[in-house]
């Protein structure tokens, strides 16, 4: 009783053609919201929810691996260090009140947002990819082996992935050492 | 027979749908809703059932009866419980945040239930079969942290962020030994996916014993190492100190009565058995038989019977020991913990690539005891109280 | 050198010890199911006060002969009593009103030690709620009204001291009044009473009406 | 879905995310912004990957994992930087640490 419908269903069709548009209207809800929110946790709130349709759309674009990677490092750890960061700064109340802008900046920043989506809307129609009709009917294997990525994390890729591996540490150490509170 | 007939049962209730005409679009939509609701169904049955047996087991230990008052020995005392939570009164704090409040309980109960989709539950009962479904039950695990943080966050109450806090560092901390633990088992079973790992243990040593990876030599200390982390994510046993009665009220829970209540507790009992079923899947070889000759009782049924092992388990040590405290609780993660977890993976290596025969066993038996005895030797001692410099208080 | 984890599983096998003892041996549960089997309470239980009296009829059988000393003794002063007349309003010996309001009486049994007739003692029943908080929670006369009999139930050993130590007195009185009627003899010593049992100092005449029936 | 309908997407959240990052004034929203950026450029790698022809090829999931663990280090970096800021300045406000401007 696999759930796994073979992959000619009609519901696994309709799924991979179409099953990237809910995540992308949450996603376009969570930023809306994330925008005018005026309460700074449920700002961070927002963008965990921004982050988490993110990573259903990965799915829906078949990289497995990569959605729960996503989901894990951001819901679980970018998010929950926001909102830790939230309650350490203890804004009070005035600047959580700040948080909402004076109509001035909101709007400069939202007009900068829509040019440059135009800006890279005409790059987008102008290149040659639009015009070519790439295959739109998935092949039967649509998610990525895992096998794949392992073999080049450790083949190819071994080197950039044990600078990654000290990066990540340096980043651990150097937060720490920075969060920590030196009051004597 | 018996063996089949959940997969038997579905397939008989697709047909009976497609005879009725029903597009296969709609056909295939109820077909996935069954199995998401049957999975939903069985979890929340198992919650009614332990939220009974967990008092009686603690009462016979205390040599007192349990609950025996509502129905035949008292089974039917779930229903009751059911009912006064729907009657009490659902307070929502004076300038608590309503959204967050609500949100709270279900962003608690919804990773709970999704994680039940990637457990195989029988030899071909995979809900969902991910190839990547360890590391799918780590990434919905950390949504339930937030679900923490709104609790303690939206009851706008101090003590409650204070429990709050303390759950999240619990569960951050034991996250680690959980995710190396099983990390090793995968790397043993050489893949992610759940039934891939029931699959790679399923081979007896001369006919008698499981090489289930609970008995080898790593595996022993692998197992420890993550079934001690899953008594602390699901916040229960020794580690129950977020919601200690004695310390901070109910922790993250002060703000929450009625219903709201019992979903964080039905998320909590549903989170112990899938942590359950996670470790037998990875550790005692999910469905399969404990002898070979055994294999006429249905896989499913091993499945289950082994769950509810664990979970006695968990209860018995719920009725044996005492809370820790909140820092011996987070230093036994990061000084005991992650380093038998870091040694069962380096002994699993050894245990690997000296060809997985008797002799390497051995070997990786003496380091991991070894190890074992290294790292547990501090915790023997009695406690030296050496001069502390308080940073914060003058 | 302990073996770390050792403590634990010894804790592991009391438990589980435990646990598979009280399926075996059921007198190691001490669950007492309430409503079906009464708590076997100890002998020196107390609760609220009540009234004895000897005899079959609780009218004239009763002991108390209002002297109201547990009235003035009681510290939450929750007792009433009204002494009662006969027809050509002569006071009698005997309480016509005898109120016990237990929402205020705190049971600490002084009304006992200070009652030199016995006349009251300690009840053992304690399903006495009601629904509503006043006149139900005020025992009147007729409620407090227990034959020595039951005494003997609730409180055995107790009962019985106190129907000796009556026993003995109705004797030594007997028997001066007998010494009375009879001058010859010379008159001896009465010989010293002996101390009472019961701590109460004042020794009071009986009035001969009482009915010295001691039942066992 | 088509490949224009991603790209658009990474356009529109590219974009969004630099709006953000302007537009607010409390420093772990902008913080919030960047990261929705480097989400952005994810996205791409995996549409152009998925609408490749060799989806054997693991390059692009691998690079977008490794945007992913420099993306959360960035993180983890910024926020403790931030905690150090509101220590110094009493606020999280980016306007407050003007003090470098000469």
């Amino acid at each position: 009783m696999t759930a796994n419908p073979e992959t000619g269903s009609p519901l696994w069709q309709i799924l991979s053609n179409w099953g990237s548009l809910i995540p992308t209207i949450l996603l376009l809800l969570a930023l809306a919201g994330f925008s005018i929110a005026r309460n700074l946790i449920r700002a961070a709130l927002l963008i965990a929810l921004a982050f988490l349709s993110l990573g259903l759309l990965f799915l829906s674009l078949g990289a497995e691996f990569l959605a729960f990677a996503q989901i894990l490092v951001y819901v679980g750890a970018v998010a929950m260090l926001m909102l830790f960061t939230i309650l350490l700064s203890r804004p009070s109340e005035r600047e959580h009140a700040a948080a909402w802008l004076d109509g001035g900046e909101l709007l400069r920043g939202f007009l900068i947002g829509i040019i440059l989506t135009f800006i890279l809307g005409m790059f987008i129609a102008a290149s040659p990819l639009a015009s070519q009709k790439f295959q739109n009917d998935f092949p039967a294997q649509t998610s990525l082996s895992l096998q794949a990525i392992g073999q080049a994390l450790i083949g190819d890729a071994a080197a950039s992935f044990l600078a990654l591996a000290v990066l990540l540490t340096a980043a651990l150490i150097g937060a720490a050492i920075l969060a920590f509170d030196e009051r004597p | 027979m018996i063996e089949e007939l959940p997969t038997r049962l579905y397939a008989w209730f697709l047909q009976l749908l497609q005879k009725i005409g029903l597009p296969s679009i709609i056909v295939d939509i109820v077909g996935a809703f069954l199995i998401a609701i049957s999975t939903c169904a069985v979890f929340l049955a198992l919650f009614a059932l332990t939220s009974v047996l967990e008092r009686k087991i603690l009462a016979r230990v205390q040599n007192r009866l349990g609950p025996n008052r509502v129905g035949p020995f008292g089974l039917l005392q779930p229903v009751a419980d059911g009912i006064k939570m729907l009657i009490k009164e659902d307070i929502i704090p004076h300038n608590a945040d309503k959204i967050l409040h609500f949100l709270a309980p279900v962003l608690a109960l919804i990773p709970s239930l999704l994680v039940l989709a990637i457990l195989p539950y029988g030899s071909n009962l995979v809900p969902v079969n991910l190839n990547s479904g360890l590391l799918y039950y780590f990434a919905i695990s950390a949504i339930a942290e937030i679900a923490i943080f709104l609790a303690g966050w939206a009851g706008n109450n101090k003590y409650s962020v204070l429990g709050a806090m303390r759950a999240i560092a619990q569960i951050l901390s034991y996250e680690l030994p959980l995710a190396t633990s099983a990390l090793c088992v995968a790397l043993a079973a050489g893949s992610l996916s759940l039934p891939q790992i029931v699959q790679s243990q399923n081979n007896y040593l001369l006919g008698l014993f499981p090489n289930w990876f609970l008995f080898t030599p790593w595996g022993l200390a692998a197992g420890l190492v993550f079934f001690i982390a899953a008594l602390a994510e699901t916040n229960r046993s020794p580690f129950d100190l977020p919601e200690g009665e004695s310390e901070l009220v109910a922790g993250h829970l002060t703000e929450y009565s009625g219903f709201k209540y019992a979903t964080f507790f039905i998320a909590e009992y549903v989170g112990m058995f899938a942590i359950c079923a996670l470790f037998v899947t990875l550790f005692l070889g999910g469905w399969l038989p404990p002898l070979p000759f055994l294999a006429f009782i249905p896989s499913w049924i091993w499945f289950f019977a082994k769950v509810c092992f664990i979970a006695f388990v968990m209860i018995w040590i719920r009725a044996t020991l005492p809370r820790m405290r909140i820092d011996h609780l987070l230093s036994f993660a990061w000084k005991f913990l992650l380093p038998l977890a870091f040694s069962a993976f380096f002994a699993l290596l050894l245990w690997h690539y000296l060809g997985r025969n008797i002799l390497s066993s051995l070997l990786s038996f003496a380091f991991i005891v070894a190890a074992y005895f290294a790292l547990g030797y501090p915790f023997t001692q009695r406690y030296s109280p050496r001069k502390r410099t308080y940073l914060f208080s003058e | 050198m302990q073996i770390p984890g050792s403590g634990i599983l010894k804790g592991l096998a009391v438990t589980a010890r435990n646990m598979i003892g009280s399926y075996f041996e059921p007198e190691r549960l001490i669950t007492q199911q309430y409503p079906e089997e009464k708590p076997k309470l100890p002998e020196r239980a107390r609760v609220f006060p009540f009234l004895i009296y000897d005899g079959s009829d609780p009218e004239t059988g009763i002991r108390c002969t209002s002297c109201k000393i547990c009235e003035k003794e009681c510290p939450p002063q929750c007792i009433y009593i009204v002494q009662d007349r006969d027809q050509n309003g002569k006071p009698i010996k005997r309480p016509k009103i005898f109120n016990i309001d237990i929402s205020v009486c705190m049971s600490c049994g002084i009304c006992v030690e200070v009652c030199p007739f016995d006349s009251i003692r300690m009840d053992t029943e304690f399903e006495l709620s009601s629904f509503d908080r006043f006149s139900s929670l005020i025992l009147d006369k007729s409620r407090l009204l227990k034959p020595n009999s039951y005494y003997h139930q609730i409180h055995p050993t107790e009962a019985a001291q106190t129907d000796e130590r009556i026993e003995a007195e109705r004797r030594k009185k007997q028997a001066a009044s007998a010494a009375k009627n009879t001058p010859s003899k010379p008159t001896t010593p009465s010989q010293p009473s002996t101390p009472p049992q019961t701590p109460n100092s004042i020794q009071t005449e009986r009035p001969p009406a009482s009915t010295p029936a001691a039942t066992s | 879905m088509p490949l224009q309908f991603y790209l658009y997407l990474s356009a529109f959240l590219f974009s969004i995310g630099i709006g953000l990052a302007l537009s607010r004034k409390n420093s772990i929203l902008i913080l919030a912004g960047i990261e929705l950026i480097l989400a952005a450029a994810n996205l791409n790698f995996l549409a152009f990957w998925k609408h490749s022809s060799f989806l054997e090829d693991p390059s692009a999931p691998l690079f977008a994992l490794f945007v992913i663990a420099i993306a959360a280090s960035e993180a983890a970096l910024g926020l403790a930087l931030i905690i150090h800021l509101y220590r110094h300045t009493g606020s999280t406000s980016a306007d407050s640490s003007n003090q470098l401007q000469g």
